[in-house]
């Protein structure tokens, strides 16, 4: 075990994968030289050579389209978008050329695409989403999304070794807030298998991400009022752990489901009208979703704070459904 | 200012020799082109017999282009042909059976009745599957070539677009990052002339497209798409280049669409004096004069071919036929892959 | 009144507009002499010139980016997609320029992407997509799906008159299948009102496009069951008519979401979760989703067919829910 | 093979004379200059106090060619400037205190406190502002161009792209649409030498951006990007010739990012010598020279735009700090337009 932040995590889950595997390399802007915009990729050129830590020009649709044919011709490649936001300028290659090539052609595409995406620190509207619902709808894409340091490295690796498309979903305003014990040899994190953050007997929330540690936060004030609250944390949206969130909903009869990405048409619909259509004889309260407001992301700090959903918003959330 | 290079036509079966083909190479693509136009030509009739599913689309007078780029290509090449490039599936070796049962969406073609139309490749034979967004199968291309490039293999990847396709963005930066990491690439443009309705000066509005190599720091050809050694020189040349590490090119093959951008489409708005004009350059017509001006093609062996090639086509469709439609059952199998998939000769 | 198929009734309603506003202008691949793919505009550079009707390169981001600055430069563009799923290539324009220029810059964008879409004719995996959910969870964006003729019309010149960037996606299958008679008159069709295509008690289905005449025949033939089926037409999916559907699921207390869409994370997760937070004392049977598979569009007529809500399986479901 | 112009610098007041400026504009260029830079530099002050929110970017070494390029351009002209662009705004009239009011995440900056750093626009100024995804805005530019062109109104547009953006499809769609249509548009590329950390060996693999120019059938140009007047001059003359109904000219103006990428970046990857080389081509510096030997600038001259200039901007930090933070509870307002929005002059 070594003490690693979040990002650490990520370096080194990828350094593993580098290492042990000639096939993996890396594309992306400035991760070279610069080691990359978050420097993840800090002292890999070095280490690994300009053709497996490769520069591009600022291309993303060459980046993910690029990865695609690398991928086919039997490389692993992982790309990385500077911001998640920008994966928008390749989207029509994830979702025209690698999602569908398996299901067509018959042709894996084991890509991984890192993505450093959220908010919380004013990078306003192009550099705080998190646009995981966009692609958790797209069939033939898979999505991960991290909470801690442990399954950062874990997930990250198996990513890699996934044989399909993968949206690696990395948290910016988790990077160096979160350090943990992150064990130093190579190991994988399942994808479809969500984590009890913390067990709870009156209400569950479901969440992922940075959200996980906000619902931490509420959950701890709950205390105070004797609510007991279940915090799974979903780790990947495609494939979800349908299970076990059927399985705490038939427990605690009360859900809530918490995200950053925008509410209408957000991932948190999906699990909620799963619930609401699995569950339904359970539930003893409306399963309430909470989530980003429906506008771009802000600037401004007090529109930002007013966007992301904070602690007292999730408080207050699983208060009015302790006491439904 | 025209920049780009023009292909002289091949004026001997010496000169040919010396580019590497010889006189059984040559009736082997002769056949090649026939089996081409012909499954073109019969599946345009299964489709009017209600037998083809969707829409229908040929490439006939594009016969010369595909089998010429194939041809030049070697046997560990890969390349992204599109739905006028059919005579690549048939020089790298897809049965014609299993493109009746891809057309008929028969559980036997190459995608299992999950796409249609030239939808479709043999990943084992080194191709790789269009999609429908033009052209975004050429960044894909571009990876191919990066992945050789990183493990360093003597391998080429072979990228085609129309004309049309080049206005898209995928087009430059897929040329774009080939140039800069000079990546062992060459780009076929199929340009023959019209996309769906629309005229090349609404395409575009440089001399020619080849001169855009040069916005990319390689070298541009234009050839003319009809002349099937022509067009195998050049991309031999081409593909050697950048097995040697003189990185990409990009080749402007000169054609005309012969017919509508599909079954449904007249073509009405192609001038018919451009059709008569570009009739008379016939490419399998025109490569059955040159074999018999240079390289003594008989009749009886021109009989021979035809005869083997029809009975090749008649037994393919028999056999396509025969393919079941896909069971509704298998419908979601497949949508993400399994750690075996990646268990192939590429994935290794 | 006129008699007008839907693929008349959207051509009408353009050709009303373009004769009254000179701002309107149409552009898009093969939509000048050629009159587009489906000869919606067939007639219509004749009419208005090749400035009004301009035939496109294939470039949609250059369609729907130069849209974009002819709206902000004030006039009223309309691009036509060749087929609704070619709108990936610009999916960033759409997202990141057009969605948020409002909310960022205060610069409102009114512009109309006209999206040819759906299934049911061995179109395949590029020519049979309902991509409407993906737009449906982007901040500023307005979509609308019309399921008849009249509403065609109606609802294209209320698009045009938006102020919003508006995403209208017209139901390939329906062009020519559906005909009806329409007022050849100008009107609108207001966005955000759920269009009671058929009333009933016991049942409600909640559904858009080409599925509202699924759900028809579906509703038909539950009669002999003695089941009655209540089938709202939602016109517009942002907005969408909460109220409507709130009302009808409380007067029913039973609901079925179905959409064309693939389902993991499409729309009927957004409706079916509303319904179960703010319906959840009314309902007596689970929201049910009826949707198409979590795959791309097959090709080939059996599988197609068993990607697409059938109406036997919406007869299934309801069955269900009617004996819940 | 060089395909664009290279553009000479302007040797003389009288020649720049011809060319539409008199000694009162070029001093009036001077003071935007500097006001550019001081709002740059006083805003990066801001930022270290901690008063301005999340990242900060400056466009030093960019200030002649942003103010050449918009005082080249109409009241009635359009443009898209990017984030090392702020001469573009200071020349087109946003009054700084606006400017600090943006960096500060105020409600009374362009944006309202809903988008930061230069992502802003005054359209009322004929400005459209940047997103952060490059160049995204291009084919805005081009649609700008489009609508001059139907309505037939002598108006251009400008686009402004970087020479790293220059490999992503949005600046191919945009030019090639742009060409093929003969729109009033002029795109401007300010070519630093680096994309980020990147350098432009890595981005492009032609001699000059402006040689791409003739991919898309226009002209292109190369302008040293220090010298306003050169800047000025040949970007006028690309507005006019664009105004004239002769279609798009790229310019592509060279200079040196003189800072990191952003405030957080040092920019160890540029070599020092190559800092130290430009910084002799200070383009302010450069300007103050030309004035004194040319237009006989005093010291009475220099002084007080220095003083009025340094007060103009503490007025306007003053003021932009008097400007309150935007109110929570107007999240999600202005996310739909309303009719009303349309009612603008721009929108009639
Ligand atoms: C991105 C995209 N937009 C639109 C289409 C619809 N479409 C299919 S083929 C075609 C014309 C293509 O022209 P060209 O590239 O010259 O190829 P050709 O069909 O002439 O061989 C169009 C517009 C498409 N396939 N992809
Ligand atoms: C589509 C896109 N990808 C990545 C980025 C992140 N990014 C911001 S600026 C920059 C470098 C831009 O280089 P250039 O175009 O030369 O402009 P410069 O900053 O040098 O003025 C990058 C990669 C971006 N803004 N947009
Ligand atoms: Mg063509
Ligand atoms: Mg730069």
């Amino acid at each position: 075990m070594a003490e690693m932040t979040y990002l650490q995590a990520i370096s080194d889950g990828l350094r593993v994968e580098m290492r042990r595997d000639k096939r993996v390399f890396v594309i992306g802007e400035d991760v070279g030289v610069y080691g990359g915009a978050f420097k993840v990729t800090l002292g890999f050129q070095e280490e690994f050579g300009p053709w497996r830590v490769i520069d591009s020009p600022l291309s993303e649709t060459a980046i993910v389209g690029g990865c695609t044919g690398a991928a086919i011709m039997g490389m692993r490649p992982v790309a990385e978008m500077q911001f998640a936001d920008f994966i928008s300028c390749a989207w029509d290659q994830l979702v025209t050329v690698a999602a569908k090539q398996r299901y067509r052609a018959g042709t894996p595409v084991p890509i991984v695409v890192r993505l450093p995406s959220g908010g919380g620190f004013s990078g306003g509207p192009f550099h705080s989403q998190n646009p995981e619902s966009s692609f958790a709808h797209i069939a033939g894409l898979k999505v991960v999304c991290p909470a801690t340091p442990e399954d950062a490295k874990g997930l990250l690796i198996s990513a890699i070794e996934d044989p399909n498309p993968v949206l690696y979903f990395e948290h910016k305003h988790l990077y160096r807030r979160l350090k943990a014990d992150v064990p130093e040899e190579r190991y994988t994190v399942p994808f479809g298998k969500a984590r009890v953050h913390r067990e709870g007997d009156d209400v569950t929330v479901v969440t992922w991400g940075a959200m996980v540690h906000t619902a931490g936060d509420a959950a701890k004030e709950l205390e105070a009022d004797g609510v007991s609250v279940e915090i799974l944390d979903l780790r990947t949206l495609i494939p979800w752990d349908k299970k076990a969130v059927l399985e705490s909903a038939e427990k605690t009869s009360k859900v809530l489901v918490l995200h950053e990405d925008t509410r209408t048409g957000g991932f948190g619909g999906e699990i909620a009208s799963t619930i609401a259509e699995e569950a339904f004889e359970h539930l003893d309260a409306p399963i309430v979703r909470i989530a980003a407001a429906d506008s771009p992301v802000p600037f401004s700090p007090p529109l930002e704070k007013a966007f992301i959903p904070q602690v007292d918003d999730v408080v207050k959330g699983l208060k009015e459904l302790a006491a439904y | 200012m025209a920049i780009a290079r023009e292909a002289e036509p091949v004026s001997s079966l010496h000169e040919i020799r010396e580019a590497g083909l010889d006189r059984e190479d040559l009736l082997g693509m002769y056949r090649t082109m026939l089996i081409t136009r012909g499954i073109e030509e019969r599946g345009h009739i299964l489709y009017k017999q209600g037998k083809i599913p969707g829409s229908f689309y040929t490439g006939r007078g594009n016969e010369a282009s595909s089998v010429g780029v194939a041809t030049a290509m070697g046997g560990d090449d890969v390349g992204t042909p599109l739905h006028r490039d059919m005579g690549v599936h048939v020089t790298r070796g897809v049965e014609p059976w299993r493109i009746f049962a891809q057309y008929m969406g028969r559980a036997d073609g190459p995608t299992r009745g999950r796409d249609g139309n030239v939808h479709m490749a043999d990943s084992k034979l080194g191709l790789l599957a269009m999609v429908s967004h033009l052209p975004a199968m050429l960044p894909v291309a571009v990876g191919c070539a990066l992945a050789f490039r990183i493990r360093e293999e003597r391998r080429v990847s072979v990228g085609w677009f129309g004309e049309g396709a080049s206005a898209r963005g995928d087009c430059h930066e897929a040329m774009n990052l080939a140039g800069v990491r000079r990546l062992p690439i060459v780009f076929i443009c199929d340009n023959n002339q019209w996309a769906y309705s629309t005229p090349t000066h609404l395409e575009y509005a440089c001399e020619t497209l080849a001169d855009r190599a040069q916005a990319y720091g390689f070298e541009g050809v234009v050839v003319d798409g009809t002349d099937v050694l022509a067009v195998y020189r050049e991309a031999k040349r081409a593909i050697e280049k950048a097995r040697e590490g003189g990185g990409p090119t990009m080749i402007e093959s000169l054609t005309l669409r012969m017919e509508g951008h599909a079954v449904h489409d007249d073509a009405f708005y192609v001038p018919k004096e451009m059709f008569e004009e570009w009739a008379k350059r016939d490419p399998i017509e025109r490569f059955r004069s040159w074999l018999r001006e240079n390289a003594a093609l008989t009749d009886d062996e021109e009989d021979e071919v035809a005869a083997s090639v029809k009975k090749l086509l008649a037994d393919a469709i028999n056999r396509a036929e025969e393919s079941p439609l896909p069971d509704p059952s298998s419908l979601t199998e497949g949508v993400f892959a399994t750690p075996e998939d990646l268990d192939t000769p590429h994935h290794k």
